[in-house]
């Protein structure tokens, strides 16, 4: 069953015994998977059976109980342990230091080399703390090094080259489409607060080449001329479209697409096919899909991974899955197979 | 019932206030005045806390002065009293203070201030007035810090030696010497526990006392404070009463939790362990409502002692509180005699002085002069502090009760 | 937009006014500075003469409002700092007056006779700004990955604790007492801060909410003001899009703390003392009404709203006396109730007249006075001039 | 170490620890099903307490009764009365404050919520006065029994009691009966639960009923343990539930007992290590440290999304 599709292309994304729990309910047992670069590879599964929960974990919304993550070769996420310890972490430092400064209290130095030690505790505690917000990657090695390491944050996916979209629209509703866009594009951006506050050089040229590179992503997706629109008052395919090019703006290597077609209408649905071979061709990205509609899954998809409670039962191309026995006995009854 | 009394102080308020609402042309006097053409209206400026939880500090010492105007006419002048409200959402406020006696100063008409009630509200005046030379009487205000030392001199960095800030009432460290005094030599306790309600008067007050019992021989076996949002002392009073005090002093006032104390320690079983407090717990009868002998409760012995600020042996007492009841329907509070001597004071200068502000200051500031006041007969040193320090020992009496005066003692000039 | 409600307006007349129109919405979008200092410096110099006219004057002289404006102009700071933190990040802060006291007491550590130093006034206000903002990262680095409400209830015990320790550390900060005898700044040009010349405080002040207003504007609209405004709309969605949210809220949490620091040491400036109780939950809460009322989010309107919620409890309630004693209206029945305003104590009702405003105001206007109007076009390069035209075509 | 002494501070925490947790199952109740940290909940707690002295003046009572029978008629009509006018307060309070702004941004009803906690304030202090106020404690204060030469006084066995036997009731009412479902469902998706057939606008005012009866009751229980009273009282008393209702993990009705108790041993551990000054500090600190580490609170559900 692995290893069906070429393999000579290498693997965007892999993940190794993912397993998630919730309580007693496991959402995704042990699940291999990967993605090989420029294939549009889809997640299907009835309801409940755990593409979500996945989907959730690979774009570092969730921490899985077991399991790992890579993407593009490098590991993304393992299993939190200790997490709890991380605040302990970053008082220790401090702590030690204030310790030292009443040990020299105690040992009669001088008081104001005491005091002086209370205050380069407070730099110590402000340091670690200030360290513990941004995760630098060494910081990230400390976490391994003491067994408190947490996953990847989601924005650290999307840095690393992974873009998602949501499956009940997550859109930024009190923005402009421009701004939604733009909010995509964050990662892309260097401009600090300092460089809004003096509107430096980099500020002003980030911002005239920002707004016009997100009219284009705009236009990419066909929402020309409604860059000014409120997000919440687009019509409802338009939000979908919005989502899409908030998501591209991010220039990812891996696009995650949560039911990008749900609620649309039969032509709406082929538009949006459409728009997910064009991406694929032009911008030369993978894609990973989750989708009800089988005749989007069949038509676009070139692997499938069928889920059912959690555990993987069949992967392959379009026509393979649908002729796994497997797979027809948990879609049985639902008349969902194509 | 309460609506209606308040009506009544409402009404003799709204009068004044018609009577003084500052409009550019000098309004026909409606009630007052009564002399002819040459009455000259000028006014005592108020500042205190008149709203939310601080109006019972504030509303029955504007009453006293209120009552003064109304008792005392200088002839050639009209008299009003324009307040001032410095407490904002319901406390007082150092801002809103400062705001209130730049007003009052820029009032032209204004020639003497009755206020503040609350220390850091006089922190951030007394710059203020010092540098207008506008005269400030405090009818409540006893932190030493006000006047005395460094501290006194930085408020008036302005007119350093122009004194616009004077009080009758006597400073904190001397009430404590009394406080002390009561616990040790006249109660004979040797061990004392002491909470003060962490305001500037109960934790000033406390110190004192805590400094002041040591240094006559006893020991202090624990000094906790609690502020007033403290209701439940109970876990507070298991504590001490594990240390075995002989006396228990509280260093605040009946509203941030006075008589709550001596109530849990009745209900504690500490009810026979003699009590002690300063002028903050001397509020009035148990029949009056909201006293510290109202609130403190009936049960237990009640062995329990103030000191007030002030001479007891004052030509007729009980007129003013007969005066007061007329005219407010209710007993004066803490202050209302403070401030009703404050305005006598400043209506003394203005019978001898005139309306001029600076004269007015002069007057007043002059440590040769001594006035009769309500509180008995006061004169102001070269800080501006009363130079009257005699404080008058009550204890609780059972029968009437209400505190029995049983001495008074001059702690002379040292401060 | 307007195109949409009305065919294109033949009259000249309303061609004109639209024209105006235009001009008005999008001169503070071209030239936002420009704008905020004009406008500022508009608002500075109608002020002084609006209290001189009737009915203000009789309220009080010149100088009375003068200085109340200056202290109206600290809340103005505070709200607009909140506004950062609440408005644009969504993040609930309870206890913001904690920064406030922190700047303050940095200014009376700085420049009183208590520490013996004696720092000019210009430098202690980046001071002041600076120690806000550090104790606003302190407290916000461990706390920024909870949860709204959550926050909120740290924020709230933070900014009960701050007194507490002002209060009882009372070696360092003199207890209940407060500092007192804080110096006053000193500049020459602006003239003599005294006590009673409220006037340079008031020129002061209103140059700082300029700059402080310029600023906020700016950070509003960059990269970091819309990953704030991501974070508000949807915190998931925007750490999906690659914004780091722990360190973009530390950033609004910073920046809120530094303006209110700002707030701080002018006030401890002004006032000249600084003491515990003049920090409390009632500072935080007023600013936050402060805040909601203006129009979250809108940095003018939350301004506005400031201005008028403080001159409301400090002027407005206490003058209802002194307002209805003048207007002698006779007493009216109401039923079987008798209401003799003239009788009536309304300082004693101040409370309840303020809880009736707060819950009428937002039960009409939930959003606030100001709602933030969202933004429209806004800077365009020439390049994109061509897709304007198209919108303004479509629109 | 002295047992006895740490046996009395034990039940002292637990009485003062009693009434911050029926405050707090109000805020949490109310934060459970509709979100809103309701900050006048405190100053329902205060207006209880007021009703209960107005109720026992007004009945003649001055203080203790000793006729046991006479006692608990009295006790049982106080805790009526309070209990139904509070809750009553409180739908009054819910109708007209907050659900005209069920649907505005968030911060809409907290505003009010703030507005209706100084409308209390003010007419508590315009009808009773703006001084503390004696309560007629009915109960003897002193009466106590001993453990090991200890005395433990009635009164604070009988509050706790008195909590434990509210929480346990309010427990079964949300987890046994039909409206309790109402609740928990409405708290869990208000439109599902609507679909279900759920009544919101009643449930959700059934919730404003029973927090705000529980704060009646715990207004009851302070004017009977402190005999006093002070139309600021609610404040600081919120507050604490409040953190208690944090604390424990808002939403949770276990957990908001839980965290009052934990508040109580805070503080009276506090006062008992000779820190009093520095309770309110060291409460938030602890509160603070807690989330921290537990980001949800002691009994807090854990999320599925993280951000």
């Amino acid at each position: 069953m692995s290893g069906a599709s070429t393999p000579a292309r290498p693997l965007v994304l892999r993940t190794i015994g993912l397993t998630k729990q919730f309580g007693g309910l496991v959402a995704v047992r042990d699940v291999d998977f990967e993605i090989p670069e420029g294939a549009i590879v889809s997640l299907i599964g009835p309801n409940g059976a755990g593409k979500t929960t996945m989907f959730n974990v690979i774009a570092g919304l969730s921490d899985p109980t077991s399991g790992l993550v890579e993407f593009l070769g490098q590991r993304m996420i393992a299993r939190p342990e200790r997490s709890w310890l991380e605040p302990v972490v970053w008082v220790v430092p401090a702590v030690v230091v204030w310790a030292l400064s009443y040990a020299a209290w105690l040992a009669g130095l001088p008081l104001v080399l005491g005091q002086l030690l209370v205050l380069v505790g407070l730099g110590v505690l402000i340091a670690t703390l200030i360290t513990a917000v941004v995760r630098p990657p060494w910081y990230g090695l400390l976490l391994v090094r003491f067994g408190i390491f947490k996953s990847a944050r989601p924005n650290e996916m999307v840095l690393a080259g992974i873009g998602r979209t949501f499956q009940n629209i997550r859109l930024f509703a009190n923005m402009t489409a421009l701004e939604n866009v733009l909010v995509g594009m964050h990662g892309q951006l260097r401009a600090n607060g300092l460089d809004a506050a003096l509107r430096t050089a980099r500020h002003n040229r980030e911002e005239v080449q920002g707004r016009s590179e997100a009219r284009r992503w705009l236009a990419y997706v066909g929402l020309r001329g409604r860059e000014d629109e409120l997000a919440r008052n687009l019509p409802y395919g338009d939000q979908r479209r919005l989502e899409i090019a908030r998501a591209l703006a991010s220039r990812p290597r891996l696009l995650l697409l949560d039911e990008p077609t749900a609620g649309m209408n039969p032509s709406e649905t082929s538009t949006m096919t459409a728009l997910f071979g064009k991406i694929r061709s032009e911008l030369n990205l993978t894609i990973l899909l989750i989708e009800h509609d089988m005749r989007v899954v069949m038509g676009v998809s070139d692997r499938v991974t069928v889920l059912d409670h959690g555990e993987k039962i069949a992967e392959g191309s379009p026509d393979e899955v649908r002729r796994d026995p497997r797979v027809i006995e948990a879609y049985l009854g639902k008349g969902s197979v194509a | 019932m309460r609506l209606l009394k308040l009506g009544a102080v409402a009404t003799t308020a709204a009068l004044v206030f018609t009577a003084c609402s500052s409009s550019p042309t000098p309004a026909p006097s409606g009630g007052g005045g009564g002399g002819g053409g040459s009455v000259q209206e000028v006014k005592i400026g108020v500042d205190l806390p008149l709203s939310g939880g601080e109006l019972p500090n504030g509303g029955p010492t504007l009453n006293g002065v209120k009552l003064a105007v109304q008792q005392i006419s200088v002839p050639g002048y009209h008299v009003t009293v324009e307040a001032e409200d410095d407490a904002v959402n319901g406390v007082h406020d150092p801002t809103q203070g400062s705001k209130n006696i730049s007003t009052l100063v820029n009032d032209p008409a204004v020639f003497a201030v009755v206020g503040p009630f609350n220390s850091n509200v006089a922190q951030a005046e007394i710059p203020v007035s010092n540098a207008a030379g506008l005269i400030q009487c405090s009818p409540a205000n006893t932190n030493p810090g006000l006047t005395k030392g460094a501290d006194g001199a930085a408020l008036r960095k302005t007119n350093p030696t122009k004194i616009a800030y004077v009080r009758v009432a006597t400073t904190d460290d001397i009430q404590g010497q009394a406080g002390a005094d009561i616990a040790y030599n006249v109660v004979g306790a040797k061990t004392a526990y002491v909470v003060d309600d962490t305001e500037t008067y109960g934790k000033g007050l406390a110190d004192v006392f805590d400094s002041s019992f040591k240094a006559l021989g006893g020991t202090i076996v624990a000094h906790d404070g609690a502020g007033k949002n403290v209701t439940d002392y109970t876990s507070l009073l298991t504590a001490a009463a594990a240390k075995n005090p002989q006396y228990v002093y509280f260093g605040g006032v009946t509203s941030t939790g006075g008589g709550l104390l001596r109530k849990q320690m009745v209900a504690q079983g500490m009810g026979n362990i003699p009590f002690g407090g300063g002028d903050g717990i001397s509020d009035g009868s148990a029949a009056t409502a909201s006293s510290f002998l109202n609130l403190a409760g009936p049960q237990g012995d009640l062995n329990t002692y103030s000191t007030v600020a002030a001479i007891h042996d004052i030509p007729n007492p009980d007129a003013f509180k007969a005066a007061y009841k007329a005219a407010f329907s209710t007993d004066p509070g803490s202050y209302s005699a403070s401030a009703y001597a404050c305005t006598q004071i400043f209506l003394d200068a203005l019978k001898a002085v005139g309306s001029n502000r600076e004269a007015v200051r002069a007057f007043v500031t002059t440590t040769a002069h001594k006035y009769d006041t309500v509180l008995g007969s006061i004169s102001f040193d070269a800080n501006g502090d009363t130079s009257q320090h005699i404080i008058s020992y009550y204890k609780f009496d059972p029968t009437t009760k209400d505190w029995a005066f049983f001495k008074q003692k001059d702690f002379g000039t040292a401060g | 937009m307007i195109g949409k409600a009305s065919p294109p307006a033949a009259n000249p007349l309303r061609r004109t006014l639209r024209a105006i129109r235009d001009l008005a919405s999008r001169l503070p979008q071209r030239h936002q500075s420009l704008t905020v200092i004009v406008g500022m410096a508009f608002v500075t110099a109608i002020l002084p003469l609006v209290v001189l006219a009737p009915p203000l004057n009789g309220f009080g002289r010149q100088n009375d409002w003068l200085d109340g404006f200056a202290n109206a102009g600290v809340f103005v700071l505070l709200a607009m700092g909140l506004n950062v933190v609440v408005g644009l990040a969504g993040l609930l802060d309870l206890g913001y007056a904690a920064f406030f006291a922190i700047g303050a007491y940095t200014y009376a550590y700085g420049a009183s006779p208590f520490s013996g130093l004696d720092v000019p006034f210009w430098p202690m206000l980046l001071v002041g700004a600076a120690v806000a903002m550090v104790f606003g990262l302190l407290l916000g680095a461990p706390t920024l990955r909870l949860r709204g409400d959550y926050l909120a209830i740290v924020t709230l015990g933070f900014g009960e604790i701050v007194p507490v320790v002002f209060l009882n550390a009372d070696t360092y900060t003199r207890g209940t007492n407060g500092i007192s005898g804080v110096y006053q700044p000193v500049l020459p040009i602006v003239g003599n801060f005294g006590f009673g010349n409220p006037m340079p405080y008031y020129l002061t002040m209103a140059a700082i909410i300029a700059v402080a207003m310029i600023l906020l504007y700016r950070l509003q609209d960059s990269r970091l003001g819309r990953a704030w405004m991501a974070i508000r709309e949807d915190e998931l969605a925007a750490a999906s899009m690659g914004i780091n949210t722990v360190t973009t809220k530390l950033l609004a949490f910073a920046i809120g703390a530094s303006t209110s620091g700002l707030g701080g040491v002018f006030y401890a400036s002004k006032l000249s003392v600084v003491s515990p109780d003049q920090f409390g939950f009632v500072i935080s809460f007023t600013v936050l009404a402060m805040v909601v009322l203006g129009g979250m989010g809108n940095i003018w309107g939350v301004a506005v709203g400031a201005f008028v919620i403080y001159e409301l409890q400090s002027q407005g309630l206490k003058q209802l006396n002194s307002f209805f004693g003048g207007l002698g209206l006779p007493p009216f029945h109401l039923g079987p109730l008798t209401v003799d305003l003239t009788s009536i104590n309304f300082l004693e009702y101040q409370f309840l007249l303020y809880g009736l405003a707060l819950v009428g105001m937002m039960l009409l206007r939930p959003e606030g006075l100001f709602p933030s109007r969202r933004r429209r076009a806004e800077l365009r390069d020439e390049a994109d001039a061509g897709a304007a035209n198209e919108e303004l075509v479509q629109a | 170490m002295d047992f006895g002494l740490l046996l009395q501070q034990t039940i002292n925490a637990l009485t003062i620890g009693a009434i911050y947790a029926l405050i707090a199952l109000g805020y949490t109740m109310v934060y459970g099903i509709i979100e809103l940290i309701n900050f006048a909940h405190g100053d329902v707690f205060m207006t209880g307490s007021f009703v209960t002295m107005w109720l026992l003046t007004t009945l003649g009572f001055q203080g203790t009764i000793k006729d046991p029978l006479t006692l608990a008629g009295v006790l049982a009509l106080a805790f009526l009365v309070a209990m139904t006018v509070m809750g009553a307060v409180g739908v009054i309070i819910e109708r007209f404050a907050y659900r005209p702004l069920r649907n505005a941004p968030r911060l809409a009803p907290l505003i009010t919520a703030i507005g209706v906690s100084f409308i209390l304030q003010n007419i508590v202090q315009s009808i009773w006065g703006p001084s503390p106020v004696s309560v007629p404690q009915i109960i003897d204060v002193q009466a106590s029994f001993r453990v090991g030469g200890t005395p433990i006084r009635f009164l604070s066995i009988f509050i706790i009691v008195l909590a434990i036997a509210l929480m346990v009731a309010l427990q079964l009412f949300v987890g046994r009966t039909r409206l309790g479902r109402a609740m928990r469902s409405t708290a869990i998706d208000r439109e599902a639960a609507q679909l279900m057939g759920v009544d919101i606008n009643t449930t959700i005012a059934l919730t404003f009923f029973i927090g705000s009866a529980l704060a009646g009751a715990a207004g009851v229980v302070q004017g009977l343990y402190l005999g006093n009273t002070v139309f600021t009282a609610g404040f600081q008393a919120g507050l604490k539930a409040f953190t208690a209702a944090v604390l424990g993990g808002i939403g949770n009705t276990t957990g908001a007992a839980l965290g009052g108790f934990v508040i109580g041993f805070i503080e009276v551990g506090s006062t008992y290590l000779g820190y009093t000054r520095w309770s309110e500090a060291v409460v938030f600190t602890i509160l603070i440290l807690v989330l921290v580490f537990r980001p949800t609170g002691l009994l807090g559900q854990q999320l599925a999304e993280r951000a």
